[in-house]
């Protein structure tokens, strides 16, 4: 393992000081906590408060995305662990203007039931709580009898829409509402080319020849649904495209927002090249994304790989939150 | 019969295993998880640790809540909330007046399970606990069952945690929350042969 | 090699064109060229045009600083390689409002030469250019008998303020002025470890062991001034921040704009542990960045490792142009 | 004497030397460059192949010109500049009247020098150009001067170019730009034998 960090135990408080004291201007640190939250806080009065959080490893998610427009607060766990319950608790209070506040959580069970404990918490503070559970990973089969998908890229839309609804005056209500609308047409698969070495284990989560590359890995390097040798990007965007498309049913006659998203050491040249490639591949389809970004935003440390999000926008409204205005660090 | 200081020194047992087993913990959750439990579990244990310090002289309840409080708050993912509720759990059942250890064990399993959602068979703890439990309130349990129990993990496909992702490829691995799940209960023996 | 490309020798052009139809409303591409300008040409009107490039790999730069208030437009060589005269003519010829145009030039023989090149071309057409060529890598000496010191990531400050001012409405020769004012005061070092593997060729730069680093690397994995083992983030702080005091008298009198930038594959888990130990070494010389950013923005491939820019803010000036907004991809 | 055919077969050669020693060009290029001295030359030289093919019956000052353009708008880097210069220079003298190879290379190696500000002894393509002018205009030019010439660049401390950024530790590496003027003067050599 070579990275420039210090003792590997205290990774996450040094870094979550380095970001907040580095952008004071967006992200202030609740005392004795690893929740950030949003120093703009005239920008949040009389609003819902959106707030996330999960593992740290995934930077610049969750607080690249604090600011106006978006999250309100972030609350950063040990690396690839949940948060614990009391710093989420703490987020909810400090972010609540008396309108209720939203979580958004990735659907890993420790994140779930540390979140649920929080919303315990804040509920006997008679603070209103809803939640989404984000499972965009189409690389894991649904089933009501399992953990069912996870939360990955996809998050980041989720993120986006309500934080842009909440600015715009929704209730907590109308944010779950929301939520529920969009969760379904969000789908992200994956590809890895690489894993993710956790700081205080040492070493990947899991090894790949040197010509070798893995379909749907997570972004804690879960595995996925099959290795094979590496192929030209051409080839990997055909298999998580036909992926999607079972899954969403792309239709030309639809509008997509696409998130092309680097896992945090794949160099922006390849995730570019991949978009070239894809953008040529739904042309074929009579597909032409009314709303795209390409960079490393949901990543898993120095894991090598690209995920591909696809969100239908089966509600015109949906695009103009994705273009509203945002103040964030990483967005 | 569970005392303040017998949970006391049966936590510090546990904690001692595991901090002597936490790279092997976090070895058992790499292959069908994310390679931190034993890391989660360490970092949790030694704020139980530091938490009971001073709680020499506090009765049942008050060690139950701190050993609760200490792991909700530090261990995170998905064995925090879920060993915590177990000992928040044992913290109610106390309060209301119970030193009975089937009867704390079995409002911590019910905790444990009413906050996963999992069942004897997901390969998670829970397939430790049942067994020990039943052992429990038979009055015989020993290293034996503990043992059989985490091994009757191995075999099973994963419905729960994130070894479920695997599906079937989960088959043929112990669940790392089971074999800490062991350690508790062995410690637990440990105790109670004193 | 384990990339996600297809025929290496195609990676430019197919970068260059997922980039632009991912983000039509910031870029758009010179016919037969690899020259991008800044899609909102309204933007530009009656304003000195700002030209910067290079060679490809590292992105975002520079096409990703593209956009109102920053560059107006942005010409990619192949890998590594400066552009050619005929594609940086073009650019000037694209962005000139008969304001004149200005380069920006990082000082490499080749993007010298080519730029120089292009600016003769461009004067034969009765277009005004002048330029700058930035060389803010204190890793290597400076000497009038050699090539000088390379141009590295503090290029994106130059960028930064002269987009703000030509935004502002300044002259060339104001322009002009305010670049060589603003040059000696920007300085840059690194520490690398591990090299970029350019695709046509296959190999990593250079090979360091597997607890090894190397100071001083430049961004085309040009070789530094000293390999050693991996050290704590705090001593690799102490290292580059010594070398840049040295270089620039810090003084808690003055004020700092401050770069933390990843070369590529580095996670900004680092970045932020790096920055945190940077922002505890600035205090105890009294000093805390007037401004500052951290993110891989001047990559090198997949280059681990990162850089520190420190810019010495000796015009208050200097800090609002900093501040000043911008409507580019990767700012 | 150069003409427009002799030149095209010139080029034509120093083509598939460059073709042929890309890896190697560009292995040079790397322990005291970037590594790209081969690919460039190679994309340059397939340019100029291709903006050849329809130049049979061009004249002199044509095919130069017609070199200059595709090496100044494919190679980039140093070399492009260079090379494209120098061939933009020999078109410039042929234009002027003079079909006089060392007049020509005169011509050339001004250009290089002018656009480069590097001297003898930097450890450039100049190292290369400089004696093989210097033969040419007495009439000895042979493989063993182009080859010394080449060799001469490995005791040097470059001055210029990337290689500069070493300073001593450029020490005992041929400079890839000698190497490859190298070849081109080999084309040549092999031209005027025919
Ligand atoms: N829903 C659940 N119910 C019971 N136990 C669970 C559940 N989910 C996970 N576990 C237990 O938690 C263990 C994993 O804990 P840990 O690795 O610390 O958390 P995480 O999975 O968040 O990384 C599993 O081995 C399993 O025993
Ligand atoms: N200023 C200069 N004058 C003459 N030749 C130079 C100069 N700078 C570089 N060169 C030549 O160019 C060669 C490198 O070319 P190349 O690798 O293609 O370009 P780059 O250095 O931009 O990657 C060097 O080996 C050297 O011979
Ligand atoms: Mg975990
Ligand atoms: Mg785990
Ligand atoms: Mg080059
Ligand atoms: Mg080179």
């Amino acid at each position: 393992m070579k990275k420039i960090i210090n003792d590997p135990k205290d990774v996450v408080p040094e870094m979550v000081d380095g970001l907040v004291r580095a952008y004071p201007q967006y992200l202030k640190q609740l005392p004795d906590t690893e929740a950030m939250v949003r120093s703009d806080t005239a920008s949040m009065a009389g609003k819902v408060g959106i707030v996330s959080g999960g593992g740290s490893g995934h930077e610049p998610t969750h607080a690249g995305f604090v600011g106006k427009g978006m999250l309100s607060a972030a609350v950063a766990g040990q690396v690839f662990t949940s948060p614990t319950p009391d710093q989420i608790y703490a987020a909810i209070k400090a972010v609540d203007q008396g309108k209720g506040v939203f979580l958004v959580i990735k659907n890993y069970s420790g994140d779930v039931m540390n979140f649920d404990m929080a919303k315990d918490m804040a509920e006997m503070d008679d603070i209103d709580v809803k939640s989404v559970v984000v499972d965009d990973d189409i690389a894991v089969e649904d089933s009501l009898y399992t953990q069912g998908r996870r939360g990955v890229a996809g998050t980041l839309f989720m993120h986006k829409v309500l934080g842009a609804a909440a600015d715009q005056g929704a209730s907590l209500d109308e944010l779950d509402q929301l939520a529920q609308a969009v969760l379904p047409h969000i789908n992200t698969i994956a590809v890895a080319l690489s894993a993710a070495t956790v700081p205080e284990v040492g070493k990947p989560g899991f090894e790949l020849a040197d010509d070798e590359i893995e379909y749907g890995v997570g972004i804690h390097s879960e595995p996925g649904y099959r290795r094979e040798k590496i192929k030209p990007s051409k080839d990997l965007v055909a298999e998580l495209l036909g992926k999607l498309d079972d899954s969403l049913q792309l239709d030309q006659s639809h509008q997509y927002a696409v998130l092309v998203n680097g896992m945090g050491a794949t160099p922006l040249m390849e995730q570019y090249v991949f978009s070239h490639d894809l953008l040529d591949a739904l042309a074929e389809k009579g597909i032409k994304p009314a709303f795209m970004k390409v960079g490393s935003y949901m990543t898993s440390i120095e894991m090598a790989g690209i995920s591909l999000t696809i969100f239908d926008l089966t509600d015109a409204k949906w695009l103009d939150y994705l273009n509203y205005p945002v103040e964030t660090i990483a967005w | 019969m569970l005392t303040a200081q017998n949970t006391i020194t049966w936590l510090d047992k546990f904690g001692d295993a595991i901090e002597k087993n936490k790279a092997y913990l976090s070895d058992l959750d790499t292959p069908i998880g994310d390679g931190d439990h034993g890391n989660n579990m360490a970092r949790g244990l030694t704020a139980v640790k530091a938490a009971l310090a001073d709680k020499d002289d506090a009765d049942l309840t008050t060690v139950f809540k701190t050993i609760a409080m200490a792991l909700i708050s530090k261990v995170g993912g998905a064995s925090g909330p879920l060993y915590g509720t177990a000992f928040l759990e044992m913290a109610k059942a106390s309060k209301a007046g119970t030193t009975d250890l089937p009867t704390l064990l079995a409002a911590a399993l019910a905790g444990i399970e009413k906050r996963g959602g999992a069942e004897a068979g997901d390969k998670t703890m829970i397939d430790v606990w049942t067994p020990v439990l039943a052992a429990v309130q038979a009055g015989n349990l020993t290293q034996a069952v503990i043992d059989d129990a985490v091994e009757s993990t191995k075999p099973m496909i994963a419905k729960k945690g994130r070894a479920s992702y695997l599906g079937e490829r989960s088959v043929g691995h112990l669940d790392p929350g089971a074999v800490s799940s062991g350690y508790l209960f062995t410690a637990l023996l440990e105790v109670e042969a004193n």
